[in-house]
């Protein structure tokens, strides 16, 4: 099967410092993959690079077989990359459907003459995409500020399918919840598998990403030094390639 | 910091290595205040001048102590708008106590330091207030200091009726506008009280050297700018400033912090409000046009401090202010009208703040 | 949302009969350019005025500064109240007032400027400025040339001379100045150094003086057009050490400036008469009112110039602001 | 259990509705106690003269609503009047037509009114000058420039026809006689003049109809719902692919717009050009949209809410006068309703959270 999206040899430098280092990866349709590390290892700058907030100074990015190359944000949105980061990125003061929505309101014409927006169609929509993610929320005019960490992630995500995620990265997606809604975002995560999404997820707490992800790829100082199947490692052999008491499978 | 930065203008990491930019980064208040006195010494007719330092130092006297005071809460984060109408009630209130002791017959001291004591005590008042109402009640500072800004607006305005408070003890006059030290080439050296000199030439060739409300003024700003500096108090400040959760997570008692921080900004203006007492020998109210809060804010910003706070100094605040006092001074001296004061303040206002955006490194590469 | 709206319509009509009641007495209304001494001294006058002739005075509040934009909304306030039946104002513009007092003498009610008026003050020829029944006020222009020529008489006739002024927005302080450089212009060797405007606040003023002083060390006099650029005045004199050196000349006889002159710290002080314009306007509006009395449409009550040696006398006495 | 739940659901209905029953009970009191305080006569005098901190407060309110500020629309009030009457001075005694001078002179205002909120917009948005110091710098060169511009007088000679237009009503009703639009009727003795009711002054009419756009603006569109997510989180804006840099831009135009209006305004009520014109209504702007439920610190506001605001300081304003009380019991009064209005705020967030379902 083709990957999804490939990365080849991403070299990423900020003034003396080498931040990523020759990593590259792939990622398959509707597959799960974990990016494990200590902090300072690279992840973040990683999946910065993919999600086009900063600009490799090496190396090349395939999607579906095809070298592209993504200049900012908004062009990985377009092809089909999606970022969740820590912050979620939601404006808390506004309401859940107009987050789904934001940047892409839905219009309609006022008296012929004026775009306004047409609240109606974005609470329809969004309440099909938060059905169709099996996810509950007690009403869609809701202010963000009064959801639960949970419930926010999940309208992140619900967000980004929305508009066609074809591959979703999720930095720390469960640093900041309680056991319950991890289980939840969890859950939402395999539903997204189930529905042929591709996810990259980034996180510090081991069991969770063993819980979903099916293999693992292990960073430290810059550089990808593992590639594990999940099932075929353990949680001590990752801590260990982790902090370096492993050597790792290159160089 | 680079990674943030990299849409900004300039090549951060280059301008980082110069010294002398790294230098003129991070004094550049203090070097345009220099190049001020000399372009004005040139330009302006007896600009450079004991008597004419003397001048802008008293001028900008008030704003001095304001400013230093909103430094305190600006570093903590907040701001204070209330200190310019503080000043004004606590001047005409403490006026008021002077007047109405010394017409009840008791003795000028008793009067002048009753007042003085009382009106630096209301003082504290709108402090608590403000304090109170933004670290308890977690009111915006903005917000909360506004709110206090019309009160103490209102009863000043009650207080006076719109009249100037006068008749107070002669005395006052005499210790507000006192030199430390005067040097007259006809009688020698004479330490606070003024020499009597009848003809012209010789009042003209007086020399007074350094005026008593400075003296006050450096005390209070001292032992302040230490607290900030050198004492614990100063370093939570920071902290607070810098990041209120952190603090929080540190132990520091931050809503008894914030008050204080409140209380220590209204003692200023409170300060600044006895000293124009003695310096105008009569009870005031701040106008309504002066934006005395608004000229602090700015002078603190110019100094070095930003609204988002964890930042500022005393000392770069004092150079704030001499700059605006010596700006104002010297256009003055010049023969240009008071307008283009506030255009000038405006453009240097934005630029302090440019000058902080673009060379952060610089700002903070010890 | 319908209850809402019929609760609201209810109130209206049982508020609109609430404030139908009716006054024998005559009303008038005093609606002052600016919070200062002067006004309040004005406001006092009309008012023994008024409780001698059984007449009721509404007062306007004080506007916090010089300007339409402030005393509009208060003057409109003031007359709304319905039962008014003279006003007596000082228009803080002269051009930007004609239209709103106008309507308010279209609804039936005379005016009377004091201390500043419309247009140029002259309502005795036609214009679209000429209703008011009349304009009491001092001649402000003259009042700068009597303090010109009596500062001029103090210096010997010679000397530099620096005049403080506060918002080259007012008139009435405009005509001081511009009588003042007249007045100047009669002696030759006085010479006018400069002007500055404080906007009224006495800080500033003091500023402005010590840095005059500062630039024209030979100065021998300053003139400061009302209560804050004359104390700021004085106060900038008395810092440097000039006092009795440089003599000062102000406009209006507070208690404090009264004070100070007898100190000796001031030189000179003009004072108007605010009390008695205040109540001239009520003694003439009465007059009209009641007995139809054809007023004068210009009324001048004159002012008083105190020096250091006429400040105890007894006559002196009730030309003091209080 | 429902009687808690209905309670509560009254409560916070009360709360939400704060202000607006804070101005019904205020006009209420003020009537009861005022002399002639509710009539028609009245309520328009606090529409006109609420004109200026209607117009400024409205600008603001965008402003407020993406976290920032705009200290310089006091000052900008002063500037664009003189502009405006400095145009109209000079192109009258150029000779062109009355009413050409007029349109030439507001249109000059309101263009170059546009300037100072570009100035501002790019400092705050490009070069990331905090908006308090960025608008408070340009509040000085605003005055600097608007007292050079008019030599430190107020600009006389206006064109004579400004008066009847700022001065003048949409309707004129001489009861059982006349009933004229936009021109007051000639030709009538004092009787009849004292009994002329003037309906709706044409100072109000343009200011709600700019109010009126801008609300729409702010509620129904693209533009409102970025502007609210601007300032909710800047990041997610940015991300959600709003450029936030042209957007804030737009923003501080949109307040020196008005600003512009509030200094044309002045030109047509006060028939002169000031600089410090509107400077002492800058705080009431901004306090006007803070009662009127904006938060300092961004995302929350709405016209509606800055218009309560702004006419309960008017209506306080003319009922302290209607009382004959003193002044300063405005400004006490006007800080404490502002405290209070940001407490209820504080301390009702558990009532007003599910606002959506109730």
């Amino acid at each position: 099967m083709e990957p999804l999206l490939e990365v080849k040899n991403i070299t990423k430098r900020f003034g003396g410092l080498t931040a990523v280092d020759d990593v590259s990866l792939q990622i398959y349709p509707g597959e799960v993959i974990g990016i494990l590390g200590d902090n300072g290892a690279g992840k973040s700058t990683l999946i910065k690079v993919i999600s086009g907030v900063h600009h490799a100074e090496a190396g090349q990015i395939f999607f579906k077989g095809q070298r592209i190359k993504i200049n900012s944000t908004m062009e990985a949105l377009r092809i089909g990359i999606e970022t969740i980061y820590q912050d979620l990125a939601l404006a808390e003061n506004m309401d859940v459907y107009s987050n789904i929505f934001l940047g892409r309101e839905k219009l309609r014409k006022f008296l012929g003459l004026v775009d306004v927006l047409d609240h109606e169609y974005m609470q329809s929509e969004s309440k099909k995409v938060l059905k169709r993610l099996e996810i509950e929320i007690p009403s869609l005019k809701n202010k963000i500020r009064n959801l639960s960490g949970g419930q926010r992630q999940a309208v992140a995500i619900s967000r980004s399918i929305y508009w066609n995620a074809k591959l979703l990265i999720m930095d720390e997606p469960t640093a900041a919840l309680g056991v319950p809604e991890q289980k939840k975002v969890l859950n939402l995560v395999k539903t997204l598998s189930s529905q042929g999404v591709s996810i990259i997820i980034i996180s510090h707490q081991l069991h969770d990403v063993f819980a979903v992800a099916t293999r693992l790829i292990i960073m430290r100082r810059a550089q990808k030094v593992a590639e594990r199947i999940t099932k075929k490692t353990s949680a001590d052999e990752v801590v260990s390639l982790i902090v370096g008491s492993l050597p790792g499978d290159y160089n | 910091m680079a990674e943030s930065n990299n849409d900004s203008l300039f090549n951060l990491n280059k301008i980082g290595e110069s010294k002398t930019l790294g230098f003129l980064g991070k004094n550049w208040a203090f070097l345009f205040l220099v190049i001020m006195l000399i372009l004005f010494s040139f330009l302006g007719k007896n600009f450079f001048s004991l008597n004419n330092f003397n001048n802008i130092i008293l001028g900008i006297s008030s704003l001095l102590l304001l400013a230093s005071g909103e430094a305190f809460v600006i570093i903590s984060g907040g701001i204070d708008l209330s200190i310019g109408f503080v000043m004004g009630f606590v001047c005409v209130t403490s006026s008021i106590i002077m007047r109405d002791l010394n017409a009840a017959g008791y003795s000028p001291f008793f009067s002048i330091l009753t007042g003085s004591l009382a009106g630096l005590l209301l003082g504290l008042i709108p402090g608590i207030i403000n304090g109170y109402l933004v670290a308890k009640l977690r009111v915006p500072p903005f917000i909360a200091t506004l709110g206090m800004w019309g009160i103490a607006n209102g009863l000043a305005w009650r207080l006076s009726e719109g009249f100037p408070i006068g008749f107070l003890p002669l005395q006052v006059r005499d210790i507000g506008n006192a030199y430390i030290a005067y040097f007259s080439p006809k009688k020698g050296f004479s330490f606070f009280i003024k020499p009597e000199l009848t003809e012209r030439k010789d009042i003209l060739s007086l020399l007074k050297i350094i005026p008593i409300p400075i003296l006050w003024i450096t005390f209070v700003l001292v032992i302040f700018a230490f607290i900030l500096s050198r004492t614990k108090f100063g370093q939570h400040t920071y902290a607070i400033g810098g990041k209120v959760d952190a603090a929080i997570r540190a132990g520091i008692n931050v809503p008894l912090h914030l008050i204080k921080i409140y209380v220590i900004s209204s003692f200023f203006a409170a300060t600044a409000g006895v000293l124009l007492v003695f310096k105008l020998n009569m009870g005031v109210h701040t106008q309504y046009t002066s934006s005395y809060e608004l000229f602090a804010i700015a002078a603190v910003v110019i100094g070095g401090a930003s609204l988002t706070g964890g930042k500022g100094t005393i000392w770069g605040t004092v150079i704030g202010v001499l700059l605006i006092g010596t700006l104002d001074n010297g256009l003055m001296m010049m023969g240009l009208p008071i307008f283009y004061r506030y255009i000038a303040t405006g453009c240097i206002l934005i630029i302090a703040v440019l000058i902080d955006q673009f060379f952060p490194e610089l700002v903070y590469k010890e | 949302m319908k209850k809402i709206v019929i609760t609201i319509l209810l109130i209206c009509l049982v508020l609109s009969f609430v404030s139908m009641t009716c006054a024998a007495a005559l009303k008038f209304a005093f609606m002052p350019g600016i919070a200062d001494p002067f006004y309040f001294t004005m406001e006092k006058g009309a008012k023994a005025k008024a409780a001698e002739l059984g007449v009721e005075l509404i007062v306007g509040e004080y506007p916090k500064a010089w300007g339409p934009e402030y005393q509009v909304p208060i003057l409109k306030a003031l007359v709304a109240r319905g039962d008014i039946d003279l006003l007596f104002t000082a228009p803080t513009s002269t051009e930007a007032l004609i239209p709103v007092l106008k309507e308010i003498y279209d609804s039936g009610i005379p005016v009377i400027t004091v201390d500043t008026y419309l247009g140029d003050g002259d309502y005795s020829k036609p214009s679209n400025y000429n209703f008011p029944l009349s304009y009491i006020g001092t001649d402000n222009f003259l009042g700068g040339q009597v303090v010109a020529g009596q500062l001029a008489l103090l210096l010997g006739g010679k000397g530099k001379v620096f005049l403080e002024n506060t918002n080259p927005d007012v008139s009435s302080v405009m005509d001081r100045e511009l009588g003042f450089r007249a007045g100047l212009k009669i002696f030759p060797d006085m010479e006018l150094v400069g002007v500055e405007y404080c906007l009224d606040v006495q800080e500033t003023a003091v500023a402005q003086v010590s840095a005059a002083l500062q630039k024209n060390p030979d100065l021998d006099g300053v003139f400061g057009v009302n209560v804050f650029s004359a104390q700021g005045a004085y106060q900038a004199v008395v810092s440097a050490g000039l006092e009795g050196g440089v003599k000062i000349a102000t406009w209006d006889a507070t208690e404090t400036l009264i004070e100070a002159l007898k100190r000796k710290e001031l030189d000179l002080i003009l004072a108007q008469m605010p009390g008695e314009m205040g109540s001239l306007c009520v003694e003439w509006g009465f007059k009209y009112l009641t007995e139809g009395a054809e007023i004068p449409r210009k009324v001048i009550p004159g002012f008083f110039v105190f020096t250091q040696e006429n400040v105890n006398d007894p006559d002196s006495q009730k030309y003091i602001y209080k | 259990m429902i009687n808690y739940h209905k309670a509560k659901k009254v409560g916070i209905s009360i709360l939400r509705k704060w202000i607006f029953i804070f101005l019904v009970g205020e006009i209420l009191f003020f009537s009861i106690v005022g002399t002639n305080y509710f009539s028609l006569n009245n309520i328009q005098n606090i529409l006109v003269a609420s004109t200026i901190v209607l117009l400024l407060a409205t600008g603001q309110t965008f402003v407020i609503i993406t976290g920032g500020i705009d200290l310089s629309v006091g000052f900008m009030v002063g500037f664009s009047s003189v502009v405006c009457a400095k145009t109209m001075v000079s192109l009258e005694a150029a000779g062109f037509s009355q009413l050409l001078a007029i349109t030439i002179g507001i249109l000059t205002a309101l263009l170059s009114g546009l300037i100072p909120g570009f100035i501002n917009g790019f400092l705050v948005a490009k070069l990331r000058v905090p908006s308090f110091i960025a608008t408070f710098g340009m509040y000085g060169i605003a005055y600097g420039f608007a007292e050079i511009l008019c030599n430190n007088v107020p600009v006389h000679n206006l064109p004579t026809s400004l008066g009847s237009l700022g001065h003048g009503y949409l309707f004129y009703w001489l009861p059982g006689k006349i009933f004229n639009f936009l021109s007051k009727p000639e030709n009538l003795i004092r009787e009849e003049l004292k009994n002329l009711v003037s309906i709706i002054p044409n100072v109000t009419v343009i200011t709600f109809i700019f109010i009126g756009i801008f609300a729409f603006i702010l509620a129904k569109t693209k533009f409102g719902q970025h502007t609210y997510a601007i300032g909710g989180n800047i990041n997610a804006a940015e991300r959600a692919g709003v450029n936030v840099k042209v957007h804030l831009i737009k923003v501080y135009m949109i307040s020196s717009f008005f600003a512009s209006l509030a200094g044309v305004m002045y030109v047509l009520q006060f028939i002169t050009g000031r600089a410090p014109a509107g400077s002492a209504r800058l705080i009431d702007a901004v306090v006007a949209v803070v009662i009127g439920g904006a938060s300092l610190s961004g995302g929350k506001g709405t016209v509606m809410g800055t218009v309560i605001g702004a006419i309960i300081i008017g209506a306080l304003e003319t009922g302290l006068v209607n009382l004959s009380v003193p002044t300063y019991n405005l400004h006490i009064a006007v800080g404490c309703i502002l405290i209070f209005a940001v407490l209820i705020d504080q301390f009702s967030p558990e009532l007003i959270q599910n606002e959506g379902e109730i």
